[in-house]
């Protein structure tokens, strides 16, 4: 299989499934002429024209209310925002009317909008543009969250939301953009809400998704040396959330840490570990352990950023906690 | 303002057509506060009587196929566009044989077949919605038009603003329309909005804006048909404010104490519906007997309409749980 | 003590606050002629004129940003928001700008601004107007959660909120505005991030606030009659969070249940159920159960409805569940 | 527009001082990009070159105890204002010394004893704040104004609508001034507000709007003058629409290659620094020399400023918990 960038794999995502139903077209800020500000969308301007490839002006709330209007009249469109942190500016829009149209309309709609974005911390943007909002669309009902790690695991799921009948939150880490992996040639797709253990272990589950799947293998790696067996578990999603994959994985190893760039009070390791209690008290030998960024607004400064974020080192240090 | 001639144009029948839709409207929504006292029906209740005129000059003046979409005192709206009473009825009881099968409720009416795309609760919250329903038709080379009406509050918000330019920006071809009732709940436009006179936002997209007497029906039908022909034909966006008055408080719990008698007994006196009468017999279009049919007729159409909401069932428990998403 | 209700409580706590502090002004739409949609603000502009009591458009993100930048310039705004709903309009001004600027600026400028708002489900408003927000808040550093249930607690808190030089969310229950308690008459405030136990008991504790304080309280008068004694905590604040007398109680009792209005998933129980694992894993009994809103779009038919918000009924089901 | 005569009201002094501030401006931003390939700073790095004349004309149009509020492209304006470029040099480069102690960045510049409310990040989302700035000014009756100034692409967003209202509304002290640069990053003006004059946007707040030439510092100021003096007496808000012009991408990252070589030539052409220099000799208002004495000067203060950036110490680790509230 050929090795190409997270970046091309969404690219291709996006020639693919344009191509493939003319009902999909595309609108955002500078998604056109400029190609993405992450040139995420290079070349779908020229391949499909204006019509299908709509360069907006910065007017969040307008982008995912007129694609929620197209979606609701037959269309397939894929917004994408800047990044994540615009999401904020449009949230209204997305938690409640993308989210919710189709139940308070009685099931007589459907939203077929796949919402892209970058998103992720750790590039000195500071406390305004470093937001990781997964935990926020968890918590919303009719959004599905999708957040892929390894670049095969984008394309396949960035297909799938875009064939989705559900509104989808696909959000794309900036860090991993330039991250290489093996992607199938062959047109393929994933399910959504299937995690993937990326890692096979028997001491402990760490339990994480995006970026922080690098910093976790890496962890691993390190940890394999001193005859510690992680065992990693992409979620990939957190609606679908994949508990079966979780719960047969802790349920083996008794002892669990969530990995995620969310703030940790109110994040989404506070959900996935309950759910872990809840279902498999008795098999753990340990509370589970839940690693996050630090409760504050995302400083600038390099090293109070970096320490800001779970690294390796952190997560050497939750595993060894729970052994 | 429309011309002698063009009302003339319209025949008799599209003429009892508007005044029966608006007795229809104005029987159903003073049919509800009584039902709504009974405890038929819960949450917010926004009525539309006064406004009549609008959403039936608006119906009339654009197709079957045509888009509709609406803030939440949309009753009268989804009536006009051809909505059956019963089913809109049933909705407000929260039954499942409701427009939104019970899970919307008053202010959240629906009906596909009719293409209402909605009624909507947050204040703006669908007028991006409507830029991107009419870049749907766009998008198809359709010939439809969509329509999205809203109230004089409704400007203050940012989506507003979005919407014009985008809808601008697009040429999508739609009608953006407020519903100026001087008031978003107890403010008045004055003490809102930096400008009074609302047809003139447009002003800041290059939009066509237009005011109409909101009170008359077939003024309403004329500036909005006109909008609606040049939407078709290509020639984007536009912007009409129609300056109206809701008979009764914001919504069900509202006394509406800071109206003045003085002030409603003005606007009662335009009455969209007895005025309209009135022309209508003085044209020669129609009998006071005519007339006087249709408002026993839709009588009898509510009282149906209250005895199919009472005799439907309530949802399915089990309809918590379906319609979150599509694919399971 | 004289019994008045919530209403007359909040309405008393800005009379005395506005009277006290020529720097405090509240905003909003409806606030002034209007007197508040719910009528706490009754009597505030014909005591404070047009210049502390101002009318608003329906601008959520204009006036959050209005209160923001009065905050930074040495007044003492509170802003009302018509609902909590609108919050999410004004979600970017919230949690991306009077949540963070103290931080983003070197901590050389603060907010001590209160957004207050009645928030709640169940009353057949639908999916649009019955969202329970606090698990949101929750999630962003910077800002203070208060969530108040007793009268009195509602009194103190409020003006305690406004003195704060943080910036505070302080969200009341539409379906408590009419429930009365008693109020001391003489001048109190009450910390911020205090829990209080309203009930005593032994076997169980339950986590809750809000109105749903009362749902348990009745639960626990139920479970009372067959023997089990239950202890509510009314945390009253989601942050500062007070895992103090969560931690004491549940160490006392091993088991714990969490009862919250939010959307189960991404809820807040899911953070607090994870701290109590954290530090009490040993002394439980039992893993806590969470117990919350479905997660679904509230539905507007009373039935529905009511099938989806935590009851007595199932409070005491899930008591039951962790015996 | 400005006439010869309120110019020639200017002292020499003022006008060196203008100079000089543009010049300090162009020199610090031109240092930056060599700094930011070495490393010393990260994120995003929105320069200011190109935009002097609006910056330093604004900035010498208001007093010191006047308040400026702006977007992230705002090193030039806290320096304008009276910011010191080591401080704010400091800030890029993440130190504890820098004007909001390294957790900014140049974004987020902050300068409270200047009255400058920050540097914001989210395009649109600080024109609300200044609205409350101006209302304090109101409330404590007060004879200070606030500026706020913000690009093109910012006047899209829903709260541009919201703040120009709001403004109106309460007559505010404020003068809103959009720095048209052509472009909000590679999406030209016309591609994304269907009003191409964006200072005709305020006739939907019934507020003045007008326009200035933004690479002519004293049309700036002048304009600017004029509505800060409106403000101060109770005339309420502004709205000043600057054309200008960045000579460098959207940030540092950005190639720019949407812009023709011809476009960028035409506006080189009209560089404010130069222009001002010329007339200035021309005027009689200063030598040649005393310009290059300038430049020199500047020159040398922000080599300073690079050293005492790089010579300062970074944040003491336990920052990251400080300043998340005041009362813990
Ligand atoms: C974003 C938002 N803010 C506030 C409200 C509360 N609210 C409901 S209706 C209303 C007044 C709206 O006035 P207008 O747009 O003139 O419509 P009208 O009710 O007069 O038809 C307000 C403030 C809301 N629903 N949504
Ligand atoms: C709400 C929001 N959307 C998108 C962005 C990404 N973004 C940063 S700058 C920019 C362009 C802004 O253009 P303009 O307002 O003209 O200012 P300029 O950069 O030209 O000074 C965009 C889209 C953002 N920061 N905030
Ligand atoms: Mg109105
Ligand atoms: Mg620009």
């Amino acid at each position: 299989m050929p090795e190409i960038t997270c970046r091309e794999a969404l690219n291709q995502a996006l020639h693919e499934e344009m191509a493939r139903d003319p009902s999909t077209f595309i609108l955002g800020e500078d998604v056109g002429l400029y190609e993405g500000s992450f040139k995420v969308t290079k070349g779908l301007l020229a391949r499909f024209g204006e019509k299908r490839v709509l360069d907006t002006p910065i007017s969040e709330a307008g982008i995912v209310g007129m694609a929620c209007g197209a979606a609701m009249t037959g269309l397939r469109p894929i917004a994408e925002l800047m990044t994540i942190n615009f999401a904020i500016v449009a949230m209204d829009q997305i938690m409640n009317h993308v989210a919710i149209v189709r139940y308070m309309f009685g099931g007589q709609v459907k939203v077929p909008l796949t919402i892209r974005a970058p998103g992720g911390a750790g590039h000195q943007l500071g406390a305004q543009h470093s937001h990781v909002l997964e935990a926020i669309f968890m918590h919303c009902p009719g959004l599905r969250v999708i957040v892929p790690s390894f670049p095969a695991d984008a394309k396949g799921l960035l297909k799938s939301a875009i064939r989705s009948d559900d509104p989808v939150m696909f959000i794309e880490h900036e860090g991993i953009y330039g991250v290489k992996g093996e992607v199938p040639e062959d047109e393929f797709t994933l399910p959504l809400g299937v995690a993937d253990i990326k890692r096979r272990g028997t001491d402990v589950t760490i339990i994480t998704l995006s970026r922080m799947v690098y910093v976790c293998l890496e962890a691993a790696e390190e940890l394999a040396g001193e005859g510690i067996q992680v065992e990693v578990v992409d979620l990939r999603a957190l609606n679908p959330l994949d508990m079966l994959t979780v719960l047969e994985s802790v349920r083996r190893t008794h002892r669990a840490v969530t990995v995620e760039e969310s703030w940790l009070t109110g994040g989404w390791g506070g959900e996935v570990a309950s759910r872990i209690m809840e279902q498999a008290f008795d098999q753990m030998d340990a509370p589970v352990f839940r690693l996050g960024c630090a409760d504050v607004p995302m400083p600038y400064s390099k090293h109070l950023e970096q320490s800001a974020i779970p690294n390796v080192r952190k997560v050497i240090e939750a595993v060894r906690s729970v052994l | 303002m429309e011309t002698k001639k063009e009302r003339s144009l319209l025949e008799s029948r599209d003429l009892l057509g508007m005044y029966r839709d608006m007795v229809r409207v104005r029987q159903f929504e003073e049919a509800c506060p009584k039902l709504y006292s009974q405890g038929k029906m819960g949450g917010f209740l926004h009525l539309y009587s006064g406004q009549e005129a609008v959403g039936v000059g608006v119906a009339h003046a654009i197709h079957k196929q045509d888009y509709m979409i609406s803030a939440y005192r949309e009753h009268g709206l989804l009536i006009a566009k051809g909505g059956r009473p019963e089913k809109v009825m049933a909705e407000l009881f929260g039954k499942a044989t409701g427009v939104s099968r019970g899970k919307g409720g008053s202010m959240h009416l629906f009906d596909p077949e009719l293409r209402f795309m909605g009624g909507y609760g947050i204040v703006g919250g669908h007028l991006p919605i409507s830029v991107g329903v009419a870049y749907s038709i766009l998008y198809r080379e359709g010939d439809e038009v969509a329509v999205c009406l809203f109230g004089d509050g409704a400007t203050n918000q940012g989506v507003f603003h979005e919407a014009m330019n985008m809808a601008a920006l697009y040429q999508v071809p739609m009608i953006f329309i407020c519903e100026n009732n001087g008031y978003g709940i107890g403010t008045s436009v004055l003490r809102a909005s930096a400008m009074e006179e609302l047809y003139k936002k447009s002003c800041a997209y290059e939009t066509p804006g237009e005011k109409v007497d909101g009170m008359d029906v077939l003024a309403v039908y004329e500036t909005v048909r006109r909008a609606v022909q040049r939407a078709r034909e290509g020639g984007g966006p536009s912007y009409i404010e129609a300056i109206t008055y809701r008979f009764r408080g914001h919504s069900i719990s509202d006394p509406g104490t800071y109206r003045s008698e003085q002030e409603k007994r003005i606007w009662q006196e335009r009455d969209p519906i007895p005025n309209f009468a009135r022309w209508l017999v003085e044209q020669g279009k129609a009998t006071r007997e005519d007339l006087e049919k249709i408002d026993g007729e839709e009588k009898d159409l509510i009282r149906e309409a209250i005895r199919f909401a009472e005799e439907s069932p309530f949802p399915d428990p089990e309809e918590l749980w379906t319609d979150v998403y599509v694919e399971s």
